[in-house]
């Protein structure tokens, strides 16, 4: 029972606190590479688009109870998310990477796997399922702030913070003196879903119509050279798969 | 000596101005130094022009963050009026249900509440906005605390206070404009004060419905700069700007109202 | 003015009696209620000023029955003059406002009446310059005189007084006693519980002897003191001027 | 009219039994009758048995809890006690020490006083713990509240108490022990009690450096399973088992200690 | 006993002199104070039980030097018996509590010892039932009583009494009274400070008038009541006695 069907406007939950994909520019408005993606889905099936700024903890349940259309907020697709909602299919890809301490030497994501060693992940991200699934030796300190994890790290409370490349990347080139990362891959690819409320078929085939499209005409190549032209001749250098480069 | 006598209260237990002054530098600078002392330990060094940027929009997280507080105390002074008066009622479905809202509320979580309250509640009778939302959750939150503070001070009233009331014939409303109401004031004020304290800076647990308050600007800042002290520290002084005028104006209307030693 | 009680019995939530069938009929002027503490001197005063109603009887002043409904009763207290044991003044006014406020709020004063009215009221009391403290910036002897103030300022047909000069120095209790002698010229009927005996016997023309919740004896003054009649009198009253000077 | 009756309270302010169960069951019934008709709006369905994998883990985080509430509990007892003393003190430096850290804890959010002290202060001193810091950080939180309550407490004693104290020859320990301390029990009872429930509520905070209390363990559930309602709402029975019977208890002790209406 | 008092002055906080170079020598069995209200009579007598120091001046008993220092005064205070104008008594402990406590914790009795003193204390006044009450729980009268219990159950040398019949009725007022009366046998010395003019005549030895901080008049009571030689005490005697019976 949401008023919101009435004025026929697209409503886009995300966590504006990832960039460049989901922020604010300095007046606060939503931008990023999500928020221009979810604009174009708007014009794609004729709606207005309206941004929704939910903290990650209640983007699901946003979904659950309809006071969101649909989440677009760099959400990887996940069976345990399957059980409460459906996605789209996926339109990008992430790689999991490690920020570790200087001195826990730590070399592969192996060494993270033994007892008496800390892992920092963000709450209910993709780093903090994985870890859950897969690194059961360890002992996880999981936290609400990226900052937080970062801090863990360079302090030395924790001996790695597993979390999406760009961001290892971009701290560890922050806190050189303290701090190292793993880039090898060390687990299949994620893939990013929109997130659509269960049941909603309708809506699900149109978003995934509108993907395979939005990817012939080329707008997420356009949305690369806007938002992270930087980033991905660094990624290229490193040897990293690109985050829309889907095949 | 004399010099000595600055760190020594009178007999009399007033305060001289300088006294007042040179201990206040002290002891705040007892605090900054210990902090900074440990900061040096650790070899950090704030740089708080990283905040430069985030100018606008920790203005409106401000701004947001006042509004907030500002109208969830009124609210939340009519809830905890009502309820307080109700659980005092004749009428005992009334002043249970009354009684069960104060005790299930100051006995839950706020984080609790508010999933309930915003994705359940809010949901199913339509309350779309998340400002509203967010100012009944507090209201209704702190309305709880305020109730206690109201009933306490109520039952902390002479009862020849209301007899008098009687004697020189006010009618019942009357009593409570004219009696009740400013001696109620005066006793209520210093656990009121701290209680508005508490709205401005609970207003942040709202961020987990995204109202985008301060705190909730600040832990979003924080997660593109990754600059967490320099953050905090910052918000720790935004709030303080808040709080503290606040227990000063507060302290000076409990001094206007006060009437027994 | 005709007071007339009519078997009014009183008991508390605890259900302990405190008044038993007390009866009563008389024109008066000036009637001091006398006794031992716990009788039930407080209760029946507060009775007959309409703040607690009785559990069964009647009242009537000048024959009009009063009837205890919380609407009905407002009036009735509004025509007398109420002055309490203790602590009878509003804490948080001066004492200017606690005899200003009545005026303005139930009396319908305009505010410069009413600050007229009490600053003469002040006057006469000699507490002009007063005016402006609390209550706990006041002597219990000036506490006790705004009172008295307050409940006169509207000049009601009937004063009640519960022990005017409870915890008072003696000099104050000759002052507030000089007052309420006063007043009996201002042509007021009053009623009031005291523990000063001489007062009772020379200043009051009727004297009541309540113990243990029943009227021992009523009578003139004069014959009171000068021929108690029951044993309970004649106990009080010997033990009573033991030291006396 | 018999029947009415159950439902108006008696003259001399008491109650029977019978009305409490029936009221108590009306008004808890209302909550629970509005919740659930809510929820049927929304078509949502709860089934707690995705709790019963964790049971562990609730279990620990509980215990959890319980341990960190029950000593910080102590502990600010403490340094509230302790903090009410030095800001009455007659050296000016120690009592406006005490002030400051009364004023500036109550004035900020717990969130940055817990990222400071662990990130900042407890790094360079050494406390790696995160128990013990999580510990000492809701002390110091709580104990300026503390502080407050008893230093409004000691206010309210009468000075002739004081005064009957010195005139039986008790020395000023004594005096402490034997007067001061019986008198203050009774009169901040209710206050402290509001304040330990706050206390098992807020250790919820120091999920925030991963003390995996209560709180946490129930988010960390819900990120696995988001059974995010389910979830919230055994949270909330599970803090209400702790702060219902807390209420219980100290109001069962305040009325031992009463001694003025 | 004997008393000397030197020069003694007393200004509080607001720096306003309450006590003016107050001088008094004697060897004294009962001493009675006297005088209008706020002219320093508790101020004096608390000076006199070591509560409070005066601002300069020397205080002498029994020929000792009483120095004003805390340490020096609770060994001073153990010695004497004090009972306030009012709410003396700690209102957190029972009747009994309240004269066993000091018994146990100031003077080293065991429990049984104090007990057993308390008890018998409670039966001499009269008040053995309702020694488990708590002071609210007393009627003025019983407080009163347990609060002079209290002072003389170490049977001090001194006992100090700040008008200890304020605010009770005229029985409880000769109750007490009566009591202390009885006192006079026990050896002890006694200063009271007293409204209670008969009493003041009839059972102290020595009168001391005190008015706006200083020593008016002192004598044996018969010459005080009988001839009066300021004016302030003949004003104060014939206001005292306007309304007596
Ligand atoms: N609200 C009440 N509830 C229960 N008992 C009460 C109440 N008010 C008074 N009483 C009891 O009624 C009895 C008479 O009280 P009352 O105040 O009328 O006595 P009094 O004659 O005025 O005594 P005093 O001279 O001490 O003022 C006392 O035993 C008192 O305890
Ligand atoms: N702690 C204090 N601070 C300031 N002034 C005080 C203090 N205690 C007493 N006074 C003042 O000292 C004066 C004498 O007070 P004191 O209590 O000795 O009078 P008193 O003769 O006992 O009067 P009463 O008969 O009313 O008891 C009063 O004017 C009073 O206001
Ligand atoms: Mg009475
Ligand atoms: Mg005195």
């Amino acid at each position: 029972g949401c008023n919101k069907k009435e004025d026929n406007a697209l409503t886009v939950g995300m966590e504006l606190a990832y960039p460049p994909f989901e922020t604010k520019d300095a007046q606060g408005n939503p931008t990023g590479i999500s928020v221009d993606f979810a604009k174009s889905l708007g014009e794609y099936l004729g709606r207005p688009v309206k941004i929704e700024n939910i903290a990650w903890d209640g983007l699901i349940p946003a979904l659950q109870t309809g006071q969101v259309d649909i989440v677009i907020s760099s959400m990887t697709i996940k069976e345990e998310r399957l059980e409460k909602i459906d996605f789209s299919k996926p339109y990008a890809k992430a790689m999991l990477a490690v920020l570790v301490n200087k001195n826990s030497n730590i070399k592969s994501i192996n060494d993270l796997n033994q007892s008496g060693k800390k892992i920092a992940v963000k709450l209910n991200s993709t780093g903090h399922i994985y870890a859950q699934n897969n690194l059961k030796n360890a002992e996880l300190i999981v936290l609400a702030d990226e900052s937080a994890c970062v801090t863990e790290v360079v302090q030395g409370k924790a001996d790695g913070f597993i979390y999406d490349q760009l961001t290892i990347y971009r701290n560890n080139q922050n806190n050189l003196d303290t701090t190292g990362a793993i880039f090898i891959p060390f687990q299949d690819a994620e893939y990013w879903g929109a997130g659509i409320q269960k049941g909603n078929t309708e809506l699900k085939t149109k978003v995934d119509e509108f993907i395979d499209k939005f990817y012939s005409e080329g707008g997420f190549d356009k949305l690369t050279e806007k938002y992270l032209s930087q980033e991905k001749k660094t990624f290229e250098d490193l040897g990293f798969d690109w985050f829309f480069s889907l095949d | 000596m004399k010099l000595l006598s600055i760190f020594i209260r009178q007999e009399n237990n007033k305060e001289t101005n300088l006294q007042r002054a040179v201990n206040i530098i002290i002891a705040c600078g007892a605090f900054i130094v210990f902090f900074f002392w440990s900061m040096k330990r650790l070899n950090l060094s704030f740089d708080f022009s990283v905040l430069l940027d985030f100018k606008y929009r920790l203005f409106t997280g401000f701004i947001t963050t006042i509004e907030l507080s500002t109208i969830s105390l009124l609210v939340s002074l009519l809830i905890g009026f009502l309820s307080a008066m109700g659980s005092k009622s004749k009428i005992l479905p009334l002043s249970y249900f009354c009684k069960t809202y104060i005790q299930f509320i100051r006995g839950t979580p706020m984080i609790m509440q508010v999933y309930l309250f915003f994705y359940i509640i809010g949901t199913a009778w339509g309350i779309s906005s998340r400002f509203i939302a967010g100012v009944l959750i507090l209201s209704i939150f702190e309305g709880a605390y305020i109730s206690e503070i109201i009933r306490g001070g109520l039952d902390s009233i002479d009862a020849t206070q209301l007899e008098a009331a009687k004697a020189v014939g006010l009618d019942s409303k009357q009593t409570m404009r004219l009696v009740i109401f400013p001696q109620l004031i005066a006793r209520i004020l210093p656990a009121l004060a701290g209680q508005f304290a508490s709205i401005i800076k609970d207003s942040s647990l709202l961020s987990i419905i995204s109202v985008i308050e301060l705190t909730q600007t600040i832990r979003e800042i924080s997660a593109t700069n990754f600059a967490i002290f320099e953050c905090y520290l910052f918000l720790g002084l935004l709030y303080l700007s808040l709080t503290f005028p606040l227990s000063m104006v507060t302290r000076a209307v409990e001094r206007r109202f006060k009437y027994d030693n | 003015m005709i007071i007339e009680i009519k078997s009014i019995n009183k008991t508390f939530s605890d259900n302990r009696p405190i008044l038993h069938n007390i009866n009563y009929c008389d024109d008066l002027d000036t009637l001091a209620i006398i006794g031992p503490s716990g009788g039930g001197k407080s209760t029946l005063l507060r009775i007959l000023g309409g703040l607690i109603s009785p559990t069964s009887g009647e009242l009537k002043v000048d024959g009009q029955n009063i009837e205890f409904s919380e609407n009905k009763l407002i009036l009735y207290r509004r025509s007398i003059g109420f002055v309490f044991q203790s602590k009878g003044l509003f804490s948080h006014l001066s004492a200017l406002e606690n005899i200003a406020m009545p005026l303005i709020n139930v009396h319908g004063y305009s505010k410069n009446e009413a600050y007229e009215t009490t600053n003469s009221l002040l006057d006469r009391f000699g507490l002009r310059k007063d005016g402006s403290k609390k209550p706990n910036e006041l002597s219990g002897g000036q506490q006790q005189r705004i009172a008295i103030a307050r409940a006169i300022a509207v000049k009601p047909k009937l004063l009640l007084l519960d022990e005017p000069t409870s915890a008072l120095d003696p000099e104050l209790t000759n002052e507030v006693l000089d007052m309420v002698n006063e007043l009996r010229n201002d042509k007021m009927s009053i009623i009031l519980i005291t523990h000063e005996m001489g007062f009772a016997k020379n200043a009051c023309s009727k004297v009541m002897f309540l113990s243990d919740g029943r009227i021992i004896e009523h009578d003139s003054s004069a014959n009171m003191f000068s021929s108690p009649k029951s044993s309970e009198l004649k106990g009080f009253l010997s033990k009573v001027l033991e030291w006396k000077i």
